[in-house]
């Protein structure tokens, strides 16, 4: 005989604001097997834990409901707290009167009947649950950081510290990410490359770390602990064990006019070639687009210089099939070209650039050597204008979000370059500072009071070109909305910073959630940021949302931590919430006839027929069987089965046909 | 006839087969089922407009089964019966001979699986001409007119199975409707319980029905349940481009799918 | 499909030139042009800005006559009115409850199934197609392509190019063998309706247009509003004498230009109409 | 007919349109009561028999929602309900039950909004068509017989 308990929480005014929990509760104690019906203002507080616990001794629950928030809040919270009081912790359920409910309905008498309904639902189901036992799977303590950006590599060495193995993949030839491409970074003005490079060099040489640059995930199976990852190393084109790293080859290419990305077009590179001087590893590829050789079948001039003879033109792309434990999603961020605002003239006048170019124009590593010079004359410009928010907050043209990092990189560009040239001038549009962080608007203030950079509150309407002048039209907003019109020689587009590419079909194959902006999605905004909903996989820095350096370098230890914990234990433990094909005795031994229909629909080969064998060793009877060990609970194939002999473990037909039936009649 | 008796007879008297499945005429003058063991009576087996049977629902029986190996006098809807079980695993090709038999009720040489998917390639797969029509007027008809259509049928039914005992697809040993936890559908005979029926059996078939029409001729009280099945396999053709029962490793059409499968009705 | 073309007031007046350029290009075309019956006033900026109902019912009895009479597509030449009509048929299709409201008003059974094409999409869909084979004297000058602001603004509306920096008409003018300028003014404001009442204002904000436009060497100033035109052209000694210059610069409709490229005469386009000289043929 | 107020049962799948109900609920984005949700952990676990158990117990009108194609959490679930909508969909419009009375719709964790666009139009739809009679109707006869045989 069922003794339900159930215990309505008001989840202070969330609930008890729109619907009457006097009410539910009073209705749902009285119904059939419900043995206690009550109702507290926190249930998810510990006296309301307590209240739980205390009950199921007290009248000798056999299931449990707590009427609240969103089962994916707080049941694993409720859960622990009846396994805590004696009861099997797959002996209690969730009603979402929370999110679901109360939250989305007036206060009145329909709202509180639709709650009523839930929980009779979650009685119904809970009466049908049985005691399951967790299932104890092994961990493979190998890790997989995805991404080699500074948020890759935070991440790759705090694990790799912790004494676990980690593989870093980097699709590039070099890790480093954004963050080499930076000249000094804010709020400290420090240089970029003198705090990022000892830290890439470290990653190549932790004895705990395996670094495969040029490499790209090709397809993901398996669950938390257990991924199996495939891996394709393009072919560098080199035999990277041979190759000293001389760098003869990239001098001697005849290839030379590649515009290089590193420098973000504003410099040359050639066929050959490493991507920048401290590049990890220092070691060239071949960029079969552009290189003579693969495109006309001559020229092996490379191959020809070499001193180590380790070019090799016939290398292969390599998949490589690795076992992994956890993932760590590093994969970064993009910016938004400029060329979609076509009133800003981007690529139609050379001076205008994007921030990451003004970045590699500030850098002393530059194409410039660090000298702020104009791309069409090699000139200095002395009136140079920024353009805060080219793209973020414009729903209309751009994206709707704020891109975060813009207003504090761009004071720091107008620092570069009043510090550059003295006699200079930088003006800034801006729609707002934000500058919240740590000495940020400090920066930022500093940027206007001491190096006298011109702020401007208004929005640029368009750029031309005229007698060798950037003409920006704009409006100062706090100047009575007065239009504004400065003659500039150069101008720097803060454009947005979006996902990279590749962020969705990436998502997809690692099964990971990811918003309309193709950024990947968190499992909880704020309380679990760092994970996602895909069990063992973790996210850190801009492929979650742009970010600056110190939150990215936080959160990537944040996964760290996140991925140490799973490792600190050999087996962990799974939700049950499994598949199960029946079985019965001799000579029927299962319902199931074999028809295999459930085998192709498994995502993860969990099916296999089973034989059964007679004392002389004939096979009598065929069955399905699930491997409870790889099954994750997805329930298919039991859609599938037409004899019904296949059920799923905390969704079986017997609950959800009485959650049906429960949720449409009163009792 | 004379080519299939000897054929049958050969086929026992050398031992290639244990038994062959076909038609013989009953004592009111209709063909009933055949399962001939012993070459002397090999005589008795008949093919007319009488044999409309679909024989293909005794391969799975275990009664016929555990003979041995089996031969079978096959029309096309038997063939693609054939197919349809190997490719669910209920049969094995090489246990079965098919005696197959031409439109024009010639006795066909159908020495491998091979051969006979090459033979039902070439024939006409779509419905019945008769049941095309019907299926056509039906679908003319708007969608409360043929509720009420089918409503007509569903109050005839008494839930016997007939229809689903003819069916060579139908060989589960336990079927949904005697699943009674939780109860799917209703025992009764009655409007819900026909209807829920009907459907349920139409789903199951989806993508595997070989339009031989058997279900409907089984039914004692004259519903066209048939037409149900049918009309799924049209569907499935104008879908998914598939014909049921045309290979011996035909995919489920449910239990697959492609990313670009085309729809118009999820928002 | 039958077309239908609705000329409105400028192109019945001051615009007489580029309605003649509109029907000769039809002729030249083998086009059939079906005038609306008994159309009446678009509303213009007047009414939508006293009156939402009427600024709607008047371009909706437009748009229903025109159904009545079985035309699939309207051309509206003037970008006032391609502008007025496109945004009543998107207000009452989003709202239905208007749509009734508008309909008793104009006691017609306006239901919003005519196309409206501006005068760069009718061209586009059946001159462009054609017009290579029918070009004898190929435009070969350098164009400022003017759009101003009703035909491509509001962009969410009309959906129509891109409303900073638009394309369309610099397009259409290289199909007849002219060069556009890279332009930044041709969506500036030419000053419209102050035309009447605050020449000055006129007279600053055309006069910049136009200065622009000669500064980057162009030989005409081509555009597809009456409105842009009389602004730019019959202004232009108000211009000339705010600003102390003398631009010569002509104001062409797009209209005339492709005439012009397929050899018909300046008087069958209109030409002869013009305050400034049009020394170009 | 005014105060009619349909029900509506909603099968969703756990990870994406349970989710994207759980946003709707904490953007407070307002919608109609008449929906009940019951979760699922997939839409591939979604059976046919349980929209007609639903309908057989009074639903006016049903939503079935997943996530967006490709981005099933468990890769090809909802691929697999897609092709089993299809064709229950056929079934069912040949044998004259209501499809106007199901919604099938992909909404995903981050469409809250959304959400409560399918829920509302989708009430509203039900509102306009009526309680469901003739299912109600198909059952009621069936429960008359039985009391009649007793």
């Amino acid at each position: 005989m069922a003794r339900i308990g159930v215990f309505v929480c008001h989840c202070g005014e969330n609930i008890s604001a729109t619907v009457d929990c006097g009410k539910v509760a009073e209705t749902i104690g009285k119904l059939k097997h419900v043995a206690l019906s009550t109702e507290y203002k926190y249930m998810c507080s510990d006296p309301g834990q307590t209240l739980i616990k205390e009950a199921i001794k007290e009248h000798n629950l056999t299931g449990v409901v707590v009427s609240a928030c969103s089962p994916r809040m707080h049941e694993p919270t409720f859960r622990k707290a009846c396994a805590e009081g004696g009861l099997n912790p797959f002996l209690c359920e969730m009603a979402n009167l929370r999110e679901h409910c109360s939250w989305v309905h007036e206060k009145n008498e329909l709202t509180t009947e639709k709650a009523i309904d839930i929980v009779r639902t979650q009685v119904e189901k809970v009466k049908l649950n049985s005691a399951l036992q967790p299932i104890k799977v092994p961990v493979t303590k190998t890790a997989m950081v995805i991404g080699g950006g500074i948020a890759g590599i935070q991440s790759a060495l705090d694990i790799a510290n912790c004494g676990h193995k980690v593989i870093m993949i980097e699709r590039s030839p070099s890790i480093g990410g954004h963050m080499s491409q930076l000249s000094e970074t804010f709020p400290t003005l420090d240089c970029s490359q003198c705090i990022l490079t000892p830290r890439m060099v470290e990653v190549a040489q932790h004895p705990n770390i395996t670094l495969y640059t040029y490499a790209e995930v090709e397809s993901v199976e398996g669950f938390i602990g257990n991924f199996k990852v495939k891996v394709r190393k393009k072919a560098k084109s080199l035999d990277e064990k041979a190759c000293t790293g001389c760098g003869l080859c990239t001098t001697k290419c005849p290839q030379k006019k590649i515009p290089n990305e590193f420098e973000q077009g504003m410099g040359m590179r050639p066929a050959i070639y490493v991507p920048f001087p401290q590049a990890v590893p220092n070691r060239p590829v071949i960029d079969k687009e552009h290189c003579t050789y693969y495109l006309k079948g001559k020229c092996k001039i490379c191959e020809i210089v070499c001193p180590t003879k380790a070019i090799r033109f016939d290398q292969p792309d390599e998949i490589l099939e690795l076992e992994i434990g956890a993932i760590v999603v590093a994969t970064g961020f993009d910016i938004k070209h400029a060329d979609f605002f076509p009133e800003y003239g981007y690529g139609r006048y050379k001076d205008i650039i994007d921030g990451l170019q003004f970045e590699r124009l500030a850098s002393a590593s530059g194409p410039t050597s660090g000298a702020i010079l104009r791309p069409s004359d090699g000139k200095v410009p002395k009136n140079i204008v920024f353009i805060a928010c080219a793209g973020s907050r414009d729903p209309a043209k751009g994206i709707a979000y704020c891109s975060k990092i813009c207003c504090m990189y761009t004071a720091k560009h107008a620092m570069l370059y009043k510090h550059k040239v003295h006699e200079g001038k930088a003006h800034v549009f801006y729609m707002d500072i934000r500058s919240g962080g740590k000495n940020y608007d400090e920066f930022v203030r500093r940027a206007i009071e001491e190096d006298h950079v011109n702020y401007i509150r208004g929005r640029v309407s368009t750029i031309f070109e005229r007698d060798g002048k950037l003409f920006v039209k704009g409006v100062d907003t706090l100047l009575g909305a007065m239009p504004v019109e400065i003659e500039a020689d150069m101008v720097v587009l803060a454009t947005a910073g979006v996902a990279n590419s590749g962020a969705e079909d990436l998502a997809q194959k690692l099964h990971v959630s990811y918003d309309s902006h193709k950024f990947f999605a968190e499992a909880h905004p704020k309380l679990k940021p760092v994970e996602t909903n895909t069990a063992g996989i973790f996210l850190a820095g801009a492929c979650q949302n742009p970010k600056d350096i110190p939150d990215s370098v936080s959160q990537a230890s944040g996964a760290a931590v996140k991925v140490a914990a799973l490792f600190s234990q050999s087996e962990l433990t799974r939700e049950p919430l499994v598949a199960v094909v029946n079985r019965t005795s001799p000579p029927l031994y299962s319902t199931c006839v074999a028809c295999g229909m459930c085998k192709p629909v498994c995502p993860y080969q969990a099916i296999e027929l089973e034989e059964f064998k007679a004392r002389d060793g004939r096979v009598v009877k065929k069955a399905a069987r699930i491997n409870e060990g790889l099954c994750q609970g997805c329930g298919t194939c039991v859609a599938v089965c037409r004899s019904k002999s296949i059920d799923l473990l905390g969704y079986s037909n017997n609950q959800v046909y009485a959650e049906v039936v429960a949720l449409l009649n009163d009792y | 006839m004379t080519n299939l008796i000897n054929r049958a007879k050969e086929l026992l008297e050398n031992g290639t087969v244990k038994v062959v499945i076909g038609y013989e005429a009953g004592p009111t003058g209709l063909a009933r089922p055949a399962f001939i063991t012993d070459p002397a009576k090999a005589g008795k087996l008949i093919y007319d407009d009488r044999c409309v049977q679909n024989l293909a629902v005794y391969l799975t029986k275990a009664e016929v089964k555990n003979l041995g190996k089996m031969a079978i006098v096959s029309t096309l809807p038997v063939m693609r019966s054939i197919m349809m079980l190997i490719s669910e695993h209920q049969v094995m090709g090489d246990n079965i001979v098919v005696l197959g038999i031409s439109t024009e009720k010639e006795l066909l040489d159908i020495a491998d699986i091979g051969v006979m998917k090459g033979y039902i390639e070439k024939c006409d797969l779509r419905n019945p001409e008769k049941d095309r029509e019907t299926l056509a007027m039906l679908n003319a008809l708007t969608p409360a007119e043929r509720f009420a259509w089918w409503q007509k049928e569903m109050e005839k039914c008494i839930k016997c199975y007939a229809c689903r005992q003819a069916c060579p697809m139908c060989y589960c040993i336990r079927c949904t409707v005697e699943v009674n936890q939780p109860q799917w559908i209703p025992v009764q005979a009655n409007p819900h319980g026909s209807t829920e029926w009907h459907i349920l059996r139409a789903m199951h078939l989806a993508g595997r029905c070989i339009s031989c029409g058997e279900c409907g001729r089984a039914c004692p009280v004259g519903i066209p349940c048939h037409l149900l099945t049918m009309q799924l396999a049209d569907q499935v053709n104008n879908y998914f481009h598939v014909h049921a029962g045309t290979s011996d490793n035909m995919t489920s059409v449910l239990s697959t799918y492609e990313p670009n499968d085309k729809e118009s009705f999820i928002i | 499909m039958k077309t239908g073309i609705y000329p409105g007031c400028s192109l019945t007046g001051s615009a007489r030139d580029y309605n003649e350029s509109v029907f000769a290009l039809a002729e030249a075309f083998g086009l059939e042009l079906n005038q609306i019956p008994d159309w009446n006033c678009c509303g213009a900026t007047a009414a939508h800005n006293l009156n939402k109902e009427l600024s709607l019912a008047l371009p909706a009895r437009i748009l229903a006559i025109a159904e009545k009479n079985g035309i699939d597509e309207i051309i509206v030449p003037c970008a006032a009115c391609y502008s007025r009509l496109v945004v009543t048929q998107h207000e009452l299709k989003k709202n239905p409850e208007l749509k009734n409201r508008i309909n008793e008003v104009i006691e017609m059974d306006y239901r919003g199934t005519s196309k409206i094409l501006n005068v760069i999409e009718w061209i586009d869909k059946y001159i462009i197609p054609v017009v290579a084979e029918k070009t004898v004297k190929p435009f070969n000058y350098k164009v400022a392509c003017y759009y101003g602001c009703l035909l491509v603004r509001p962009n969410k509306v009309l959906n129509y190019d891109r409303a900073e920096d638009p394309q369309t008409m610099d397009v259409v003018m290289t199909k007849i063998g002219a060069v556009p300028v890279d332009y930044p003014y041709k969506t500036e404001c030419c000053g419209a309706g102050f035309s009447v009442s605050r020449t000055d204002i006129v007279s600053k904000l055309s006069g910049k247009i136009i200065e622009d436009a000669e500064y980057r060497g162009a030989d005409a100033i081509i555009v597809a509003c009456p409105m842009c035109h009389s602004n730019l052209d019959m202004r232009r000694p108000d211009i000339n004498k705010y600003w102390a210059t003398e631009y010569k610069i002509p104001v062409i409709f797009v209209t005339q230009a492709i005439g012009l490229a397929i050899g018909l005469s300046p008087e069958k386009v209109g030409l002869k109409r013009h305050f400034v000289d049009v020394k170009i043929s | 007919m005014s105060d009619f107020e349909p029900k509506v049962v909603a099968f969703v799948c756990n990870w994406c349109t349970y989710a994207g109900a759980d946003l709707t609920g904490t953007s407070r984005i307002k919608y109609a009561s008449n929906v009940k949700i019951i979760r699922f952990p997939c839409t591939g676990r979604i059976d046919f028999m349980l929209l007609l158990k639903a309908f057989a117990n009074g639903a006016d009108g049903i939503i079935v929602s997943g996530c967006h194609p490709n981005d099933c959490h468990y890769t090809s679930g909802n691929f697999h309900a897609k092709r089993r909508w299809i064709m229950f969909k056929e079934l069912m419009d040949f044998m004259g039950i209501d499809m106007n009375r199901i919604t099938f719709s992909w909404v995903s964790a981050a469409e809250g909004a959304r959400w409560a666009d399918v829920v509302n139009s989708t009430v509203t739809r039900i509102r306009e068509l009526g309680p469901y009679v003739s299912y109600k109707e198909l059952v009621n006869k069936s429960v008359e017989e039985e009391v009649k045989n007793d």
